[in-house]
């Protein structure tokens, strides 16, 4: 069935049919979103698609801990946003958040902020916030309360304009989780006897916007002029409405009946920019990285130096070219994103070109030497002289993973190594992870900012993914050093005392290559700048588009 | 009396095992409503976060316990008409969730198919009557060419034409700016805005009833009554509707009734494709989303539709076909 | 017959020219008149051409079927290539008709007297309230009870039907009622009665009638004038009278032939061996000489024209010339009262004994209890035969079913002494019962659909063999042919390949006979052999059965509704009525002195032109 | 369902009018033998229109290789190119030849169709005919208990519960979930034929002939539907082909196979429009469309079996 994102493949083919007669439509959509005229030096509207694929009729929900609200950006917000891509940190209802060894965390809060009914809000919102979430582990997304990475919270005070927060243990890991918990009004969600059932239909936040109007479709949010950071937020007025798939989403992009679309658009240069340069334009951040990961527990994988030599015999330009369109650049075996978080690679790495080329010759020789010899018939052997295969999963309908795949299965196919390739249904490729009947798939590392929690946790023995769970580390790596130096790194608060522990994840990555970084995974922005400009780009990637929508906001200008 | 203990029986049955079913099927695929929300949340290719998938399961409290006591509770649920908390529309009932959705498709699918049955009585009968004419040859021709287009293929051209080099019909939704009610606005709207997919629909099932029309006209063509009405001279309109028609309508009628009880299953791919917001589209989401409790609802309505329709047919037919009146079974 | 006749029909010829079978001449050359207020009878059998003809006349010919020549002239118009409209006003205001298949020529779905209306009010001023006075009438005319004026067709007994088409085709008065086999499918009783009603009421009004039938017995006390058509072509045409004293055609004479008087001492009925011939082949000379016995070369060469002798016209040479004996002398089945006397004393078979068969038939909510058969006694000798005689309804064939263990009485027992002692006919079940069928064997009223029809000759008659003798190779292919010899389709080898329609109705009753006889059984069941063969080759299949019982010793039980192959056949006749024996005895003690009311009637119903 | 005495020997006067016609049709039409079903079908001109663009394909199909540019699968030309001489259809965002895969794609939907009709077919044939045989009795009740559920359970989720299931996804899946989820109808048909069938003389006589149950269904009264199977079987090959594709651009197909349905997913999924790859989608759409309303054609010509009226003459 299809995946969300692609829900409806068929509808680009419907859909699709527009982009030639584009030159017939003109930018037809497009009048409608100028009707009312904005004041100097702001924007009058933008349009989005729908934020959740999932709306029927007046069945509205606001309430940011229900799976599905109708928006969860705009209303109730985050106490530090934390862009995705650089990982530098903005001061949002929180001003400061310092740690006192691992177990301390100190929030201070903003002052001067009111809900959107005018009640202030305080620190106290935020304990409460925080509390609400001990209470009802449903709405715990971070792991506050229970022990995944990081010990559990013991207490949270608000005490004045600061709330502290105190753990059982060393909980620096839920850093990320913590500051992009979004705050509850206490007056309001005080006397909501379960918040996760809740249906909030008047929400009260503390975000740019407030709802206008919702008639089951359309969703209207107005500019607060009492929003604390109101000289940032130009825009007037946001309408949310439609889910799209690729194909309808371009289309609209282009009629300019919305202003940024965060799906997938295959080709975007080809099917929106080229088609109107001067008011398109895409950023497609680096958000993780498209790992092969093979069974380490299995033959021929559980070998380091058969993983190294394939991690050379693989065309990662023609992945990019097939999966992507050649967007996303080959990526880093370090597992980080560079040139992004250049910062934090150990000196060793620092400058070294960490993307393995692609080197067929290299990589045969390598596996020669490795003992696995080339048979009569072209195909290799492992050392003991068994057949050596490798057959790896790929998820049906990821057509990204399928291009990719191909490109895989034919580059080792020409170094002598017997691979086949077989598409399965994505739950069934999850189901292979957790049981582990798998010999080799590709999957994902996330770039997020908490390393410990996601380089880490893919090198991490205690992360095995489990009959229940699917755990980071897909492939079993496990190795005791390296689950120290996570546990080190986990422990630690600051970039400074991380970056040995980082070191050493990156050494194993580099050398033991438990995984092969092949390309960047996206986060994708594809954008007008009729109505507003200012949206992250590669010469300003002050934030991965999708992940920071309200950071983004607060640059969005009017076009000059 | 035994016949109709024996017919219940048999739509009982034939309930209970749907029921079952419908609620194995979802439970045996592989893969978890708690993972499947949070990856639909984080975007398909992305990394767990175990904290999330923890706290998604305890706030859905996705079913545990075993396949066995799930079953019963289930049963036992249906029994007082309780059909759970959808996941994907958490928090909402799946009852309130089908609620919305189910005027638009019963809406849609109703309209087209009494249309395109119309369509094809009067088509089948016509192409029969004049059979082996060129008018009848282009009518089955016709039909057949344009039936067996896919239909997302005819949604492609209808889409490309209509909706966007004509731009004369909005291609994703029900509705948009008006507030949904009795006003002149949203009935506006909602027209506008389902005639593509309506007329999707109305391109590919006609062919059926023009066919299986034709043929059982032209079967019947062949029988003595017509022959005797023919020979007592009556004006051909007479022949054709009164004799030929009236006797040739009965299988397709009862047939009607079993397309109306099946149609829902059937309006997936449309409404998905034309993101319309009825029981066609919530299927195809609470499929992708295990979404155990609106997908088992879903199926029970569906085939309940079915099995009720069946039984329709049956008093149906006992009504239109005076020969079944008395001595059914 | 004076003034100018109503229907003249000159060398009509319909061609059927399918596009892909052979085209064939259906009707050739046909020319005859009816005058007004005539009553003419048509006979001929299947495959004369007769139903194509009347379908001619009432132009409703279709597709692959024309008149390819002749003309059709109705009351001084000809119609033979009026376009339908024209048509239309005449129709059934002066031209109506009766179809053969009466049970599905009203519309199943509409009542009956809008079925009536709509013909009135198309071809009268009658509107409203006249028109149902009209229905009325002619409900009574034909003895129907008005309550069944707003039925539907189904809740009408077959008989009824044909009386309400029969009402129907007079609603307007026509001047020619065409009757294509009206009473065919109807209890011997009924057609007798119906039979009387048109002519009765053909008398009174007037009009005129071409009354068709296969049934020369059922036509000759009707019709003033009787045309007899074989192979497409009229071949005599004389008045009944004429006809029956002194029929000119020697085929006439074979029709005629195969009657008999059942009360005779002695019967003696002939039959017209071979069939009719293939119309979609060229052949010259006589079409009837192949099954003649009096050709002459001449038949064989040229076609003998229709031409005027004594009283009406004949195509026939030796007709034509001597006129030739009155008898058919051709092949001749005799039954003389002493033979009836053997076997009588041959030791029982089988004994039914008080049996008594109820079924429950649901209708909607209430169930229905039918008594089929109530408390019938009688027994089956050995290698003799027992005629079961009655109507449909008369709980016959449920008998039948008794006997060959498909049933089971409700009450009282089949017994069957067989080689391993007597057993009780209803405990048989699975292997038993496949076994007890290697005694009793059934042979079926219609050899169309008793033989299957995509297995050759050969392998239907090697089942039972192998299933019940388990012959294989060689002899089981000697003791098929035997079996063909021995119902005389010889020389076997031509039929061993055959498919079944290949043969001709005669020839499948044989084979159907042929593999009853293969498992050698003590009884065969016979349900109507021979009723749904042509008049003219009964006679054959009767003295097949007869020869069987005399060489194989097997007892038959002879079901049928006609009391002359009774006689022709029996020794014992059983006649049942509504489920109960109402006479038993010797055949022709039961046939010469009727004690049952039932009986005479029947006796009475038996079409018999002497 | 219940015993009347009809179900046996017809209780009744002899039916002349039958045997009157009976004859008539039987004796003149004697010498010729009564039409084969394949003669009846070639006789519609539509079906041999369909069968004709029907040969075609298979040949397309069977000599692939030999037409076909290229290897469907090599991805080693330059993405994204217009219909050119080396590339007649151009090629697709993978680098391959489209003019190729369509060649191919030929087979998949060929193999589907013939196999996957074929199994539902089969299994409806089976199913209905021991049903109907034994009507009235429980395996009857069982049968079509289980032909009613098969018939009314949703087919979409089944099906992808069956696709999920299957760690690989292949031709024979498809035909599997295909015969799986379609005999039902077909089934509950041929059961009403049987039954009709059943109560024919010859069945009863073959009864009196010893014969067994089961040879009685396929020996006996299975050679007599002949033209009724024919017309299931073509009915459901055509279903199949249509539901390949179906299934393949709901991505359940075997995405790695070359067909046409996975053809029009991936060009569906790559927004091949936006990117002016037309003939990426509009090729197979039409080689789909043309193939399935050929198979219709040939059905016009299969329902002149089981209706003789419709013959064209």
């Amino acid at each position: 069935m299809r995946i969300s994102r692609r829900t409806s493949q068929t509808t680009s083919l419907l859909v699709g049919g527009l982009a030639l007669s584009l030159v017939a439509t003109g930018c037809a959509g497009s009048a409608k979103d100028q009707e009312d005229q904005a004041a100097d030096g702001m924007i009058a509207q933008l349009t989005f698609p729908a934020e959740v694929d999932a709306t029927v009729g007046g069945l509205g929900n606001y309430n940011p801990y229900s799976p599905t609200p109708l928006t969860a950006v705009w209303l109730y917000e985050p106490l530090i946003v934390r862009n995705n891509l650089t990982c530098e940190e903005t001061p949002w209802l929180a001003t400061d958040a310092t740690w006192d060894g691992g177990d301390k965390l100190t929030l201070d809060i903003r002052e001067g902020v009111k809900w959107s009914d005018g009640e202030d809000f305080t620190a106290d919102d935020v304990a409460f916030t925080l509390n609400l979430q001990k209470e009802f582990p449903g709405m715990d997304k971070s792991g506050l309360w229970n022990d995944t990475f990081g010990a559990p919270a013991k207490s949270v005070t608000a005490d004045g304009n600061q709330v502290v927060i105190e753990f059982e243990g060393n909980a620096a890991a839920k850093y990320d989780g913590i500051i992009s918990t979004k705050i509850l009004p206490e007056h309001v969600y005080a006397d909501v006897d379960d918040p996760t059932t809740y249906v909030d239909k008047e929400p009260v936040g503390t975000g740019p916007f407030e709802v206008e109007s919702y008639n089951g479709r359309r969703l209207t949010l107005a500019r607060r002029d009492d929003y604390w950071q109101a000289d940032k937020i130009k825009v007037e007025k946001i309408v949310q409405e439609g889910i799209f798939d690729s194909s309808q989403a371009a289309l609209k992009l282009e009629t300019g009946e919305i202003d940024a679309y965060y799906g997938d658009i295959p080709n975007p240069q080809r099917t929106v920019v080229d088609k109107d340069p001067d008011n398109t334009g895409f950023f497609y951040a680096p958000a993780g990285t498209t790992v092969l990961t093979g069974n380490l527990t299995e033959e021929p994988w559980s070998d380091p130096k058969f993983r190294e030599a394939i991690s050379y015999g693989m065309d990662k330009e023609s992945m990019s070219e097939k999966g992507i369109y050649g967007i996303m650049e080959p990526a880093s075996q370090t597992g980080l994103k560079l040139p992004a978080m250049e910062d934090l690679l150990p000196e060793e790495y620092a400058g070294a070109d960490t993307v393995l080329p692609y080197d067929p010759d290299k990589a045969a020789e390598m596996l020669d030497a490795a003992g696995y010899e080339e048979g009569a018939d072209g195909k290799r052997t492992m050392p003991d002289g068994s057949p050596l295969s490798v057959d790896f999963s790929v998820q049906a309908g990821f057509i990204d993973y399928e291009a990719i795949a191909e490109v895989v299965a034919d580059d080792l196919n020409d170094l002598g190594v017997d691979t086949k390739v077989t598409a399965s249904a994505p739950e069934s490729v999850d189901e292979q992870k957790k049981t582990g009947d798998f010999n080799a798939v590709l999957e994902y590392l996330h770039g997020g900012c908490e390393l410990a929690r996601n380089l880490g946790s893919k090198l991490n023995s205690k992360q095995f993914p489990t009959e229940q769970d699917i755990f980071p580390n897909v492939g079993r790596y496990s190795d005791p050093a390296t689950d120290d130096a996570i546990a080190q790194l986990s422990g630690a608060t600051s970039r400074e005392e991380q970056k040995p522990y980082l070191g050493e994840l990156v050494d194993v990555m580099m050398t033991e290559y438990p995984v092969t970084s092949l390309i960047y995974a996206p986060s994708r922005t594809i954008y007008r700048t009729d109505h507003a400009e200012g949206w992250p780009t590669e010469d300003n990637p002050y934030a991965s588009g999708a992940d920071d929508r309200l950071l983004v906001m607060t640059h969005l200008v009017p076009p000059s | 009396m035994r016949y109709f203990l024996r017919k219940l029986g048999f739509f009982v049955g034939t309930l209970w095992a749907v029921v079952t079913l419908n609620f194995l099927i979802p439970r045996i695929q592989p893969g978890d409503p708690a993972e499947l929300m949070v990856r639909r949340l984080q975007g398909k290719d992305s990394q767990l976060d175990a904290a999330q998938v923890r706290a998604m399961r305890s706030m859905l409290g996705t079913p545990d316990g075993s396949l066995w006591s799930q079953y019963w509770d289930y049963l036992g649920d249906l029994l007082h008409g309780n059909f759970g908390v959808s996941y994907t529309y958490y928090p909402f009932k799946v009852s309130e969730v089908i609620g919305q959705a189910i005027w638009w498709t019963v809406g849609l699918v109703v309209v087209t198919q009494i249309i395109s049955f119309a369509i094809g009585m009067v088509l089948g009968a016509y192409a029969a009557w004049r059979r082996n004419t060129k008018l009848d040859a282009t009518i089955t021709i016709g039909s057949t060419f344009v039936g067996t287009l896919q239909p997302f293929w005819i949604a492609l051209v209808l889409v490309y034409v209509f909706g966007y080099s004509l731009g004369w019909f909005p291609t994703s939704g029900g509705y948009s700016a008006s507030t949904p009610g009795w006003n002149a606005a949203f009935i506006e709207e909602v027209i506008s805005y389902s005639t593509l997919p309506a007329l999707t629909l109305l391109i590919v099932t006609p062919i059926g009833w023009i066919l299986g029309m034709r043929n059982t006209m032209i079967m019947n063509l062949g029988e003595d009554y017509i022959r005797l009405a023919k020979a007592k001279g009556l004006s051909d309109r007479t022949v054709a509707l009164r004799y030929a028609a009236r006797n040739a309508l009965l299988p397709s009628v009862t047939g009607f009734a079993l397309a109306l009880g099946g149609v829902l299953g059937g309006t997936i791919l449309v409404e998905t494709v034309f993101d319309y917001p009825g029981l066609g589209r919530l299927m195809g989401e609470a499929v992708q989303n295990k979404d155990y409790p609106l997908l088992q609802t879903l199926m029970l309505l569906t085939t309940t539709g079915v099995l009720v329709a069946n039984l329709i047919a049956d008093l149906l037919y006992g009504v239109l076909d005076p020969r079944a009146r008395r001595a059914e079974g | 017959m004076t003034g100018s006749p109503l229907l003249e029909v000159k060398n009509l010829e319909v061609r059927y020219e399918p596009k892909r079978a052979r085209s064939m001449t259906a009707v050739q050359d046909v020319s005859f008149d009816i005058a007004p207020g005539e009553f003419v009878g048509l006979i001929g059998e299947s495959g004369s051409g007769k139903t194509t003809l009347a379908t001619a006349l009432l132009r409703l010919l279709e597709k692959p079927g024309r008149i390819s020549a002749g003309s059709i002239t109705f009351d001084g118009t000809d119609i033979t290539h009026l376009d339908q409209d024209e048509l239309r006003d005449l129709r059934w205001r002066d031209l109506s008709t009766v179809f053969q298949s009466s049970m599905n020529s009203l519309n199943p779905v509409i009542r009956i007297e809008p079925q009536f209306r709509d013909a009135i009010e198309a071809h009268s001023d009658l509107r409203g309230e006249a028109v149902s006075e009209r229905v009325r009438e002619l409900f009574d005319m034909v003895f129907i009870d008005h309550r069944f004026i707003t039925s539907f067709p189904h809740e009408l007994s077959g008989g009824m039907k044909q009386r309400v088409n029969l009402a129907l085709a007079l609603a307007l008065d026509p001047k020619l009622v065409l009757l294509d086999e009206p009473t065919t499918g109807l209890d011997v009783v009924v057609q007798h009665s119906i039979l009387e009603n048109v002519r009765k009421l053909q008398e009174e009004k007037g009009f005129a009638v071409l009354f068709i039938s296969h049934d020369i017995g059922t036509v000759l006390d009707l019709s003033d004038r009787i045309l007899v058509m074989y192979a497409g072509r009229i071949v005599e045409s004389q008045p009944a009278g004429e006809l029956l004293r002194e029929p000119m055609h020697p085929y006439t004479k074979g029709l005629l032939g195969s009657y008999g008087d059942p009360r005779a001492e002695t019967v003696r009925i002939t039959y017209i061996p071979g069939r009719p011939p293939d119309l979609s082949l060229e052949h010259q000379g006589c079409a009837f000489a192949a099954r003649c016995p009096e050709k002459i070369e001449r038949c064989l060469t040229d076609y003998p024209e229709l031409l005027p002798r004594s009283a009406g016209d004949v195509a026939c040479h030796v007709a034509q010339q001597s006129g030739g004996t009155r008898h058919f002398d051709g092949p001749e089945f005799v039954k003389s009262a002493d033979d009836s006397e053997r076997a009588r004393e041959r030791e029982v078979v089988l004994t039914v004994d008080n049996v008594t068969k109820v079924f429950e038939k649901r209708r909607g909510l209430k169930v229905e209890r039918t008594e089929a058969v109530t408390d019938a006694s009688f027994v089956l000798h050995k290698g003799g035969v027992t005629a079961l005689v009655g109507q449909s309804g008369s709980g016959k064939s449920t008998l039948a079913r008794m006997i060959t263990g498909i049933d089971s009485p409700t009450e009282g027992r089949i017994v069957f002494h067989g080689p391993d002692g007597d057993q009780q006919v209803s405990s048989f079940r699975g292997r038993a019962l496949r076994d007890y069928r290697s005694h009793v064997q059934m042979v079926f009223q219609d050899p169309y659909s008793a033989l299957n029809p995509t297995k050759r000759i050969g392998q239907i008659l090697e089942r039972p063999l192998v299933n019940f003798h388990g012959l294989k190779g060689e002899e089981r292919r000697r003791r098929v042919e035997e079996l063909l010899e021995t119902v005389a389709l010889t020389p076997s080898d031509r039929f061993v390949n055959r498919y079944a329609y290949e043969l001709s109705g005669g020839q499948r009753q044989r084979v159907v006979i042929a593999r009853a006889l293969a498992v050698l059984p003590e009884v065969i069941v016979a349900d109507e052999p021979i009723s749904s063969l042509d008049v003219s080759i009964r006679a054959e299949i009767l003295e097949l059965l007869n020869d069987l019982v005399q060489t194989h010793d097997v007892g038959i039980l002879y079901i049928t509704h006609d009391l002359l192959s009774a006689r022709m056949l029996a020794d014992d006749v059983i006649v049942l009525n509504e489920g109960r024996v109402v006479e038993q005895g010797p055949a022709l003690q039961v046939i010469r002195d009727p004690q049952d009311d039932y009986t005479r009637t029947l006796l009475d119903a038996v079409p018999n032109p002497f | 369902m219940s015993t009347t005495p009809n179900d046996f020997m017809a209780e009744g006067e002899p039916d002349q009018s039958r045997s009157v016609e009976g004859l008539a049709v039987e004796q003149v039409g004697s010498a010729t033998t009564p039409d084969r079903w394949w003669q009846v079908i070639w006789s519609s001109k539509k079906a041999r229109v369909g069968l004709v663009i029907l040969g075609i394909y298979v040949l397309m199909a069977v000599f692939a290789p030999l037409i076909a540019p290229h290897d469907p699968l090599d991805g080693s030309f330059t993405p994204l190119q217009q219909p050119s001489g080396e590339h007649w259809l151009g090629t697709n965002t993978n680098g391959r030849d489209i003019a190729s895969q369509l060649i191919f794609g030929s087979r998949v939907s060929l193999l589907v169709g013939l196999f996957g009709g074929a199994l539902a077919t089969a299994i409806a044939l089976v199913v209905g005919l021991v049903s109907g045989y034994t009507e009235g009795t429980i395996v009857d009740d069982v049968l079509s208990f289980v032909t009613n559920v098969a018939l009314v359970i949703p087919a979409l989720p089944l099906i992808i519960t069956l696709v999920a299931y299957s760690d690989t996804r292949g031709v024979w899946l498809i035909v599997g979930i295909i015969a799986i989820t379609s005999w039902a109808g077909a089934a509950r048909g041929k059961r009403a034929q049987i039954i009709t069938l059943r109560n024919r003389d010859f069945v009863t006589s073959a009864k009196f002939s010893g014969e067994s149950g089961a040879r009685i269904i396929f020996s006996e009264i299975m050679p007599n539907m002949n033209s009724l199977v024919v017309a299931g079987f073509v009915g459901a090959a055509t279903g199949a082909v249509g539901a390949e594709a179906g299934l393949a651009v709901l991505g359940l197909g075997d995405t790695r196979s070359v067909s046409w349905g996975t053809m029009l997913y991936q060009a569906d999924a790559q927004g091949a429009i936006q990117q002016g790859l037309l003939t990426w989608i509009f090729a197979p759409g039409l080689a789909l469309a043309l193939l399935i309303t050929a198979m219709s054609f040939i059905n016009f010509g299969v329902d002149l079996l089981s209706n003789p009226h419709l013959r064209e003459d």
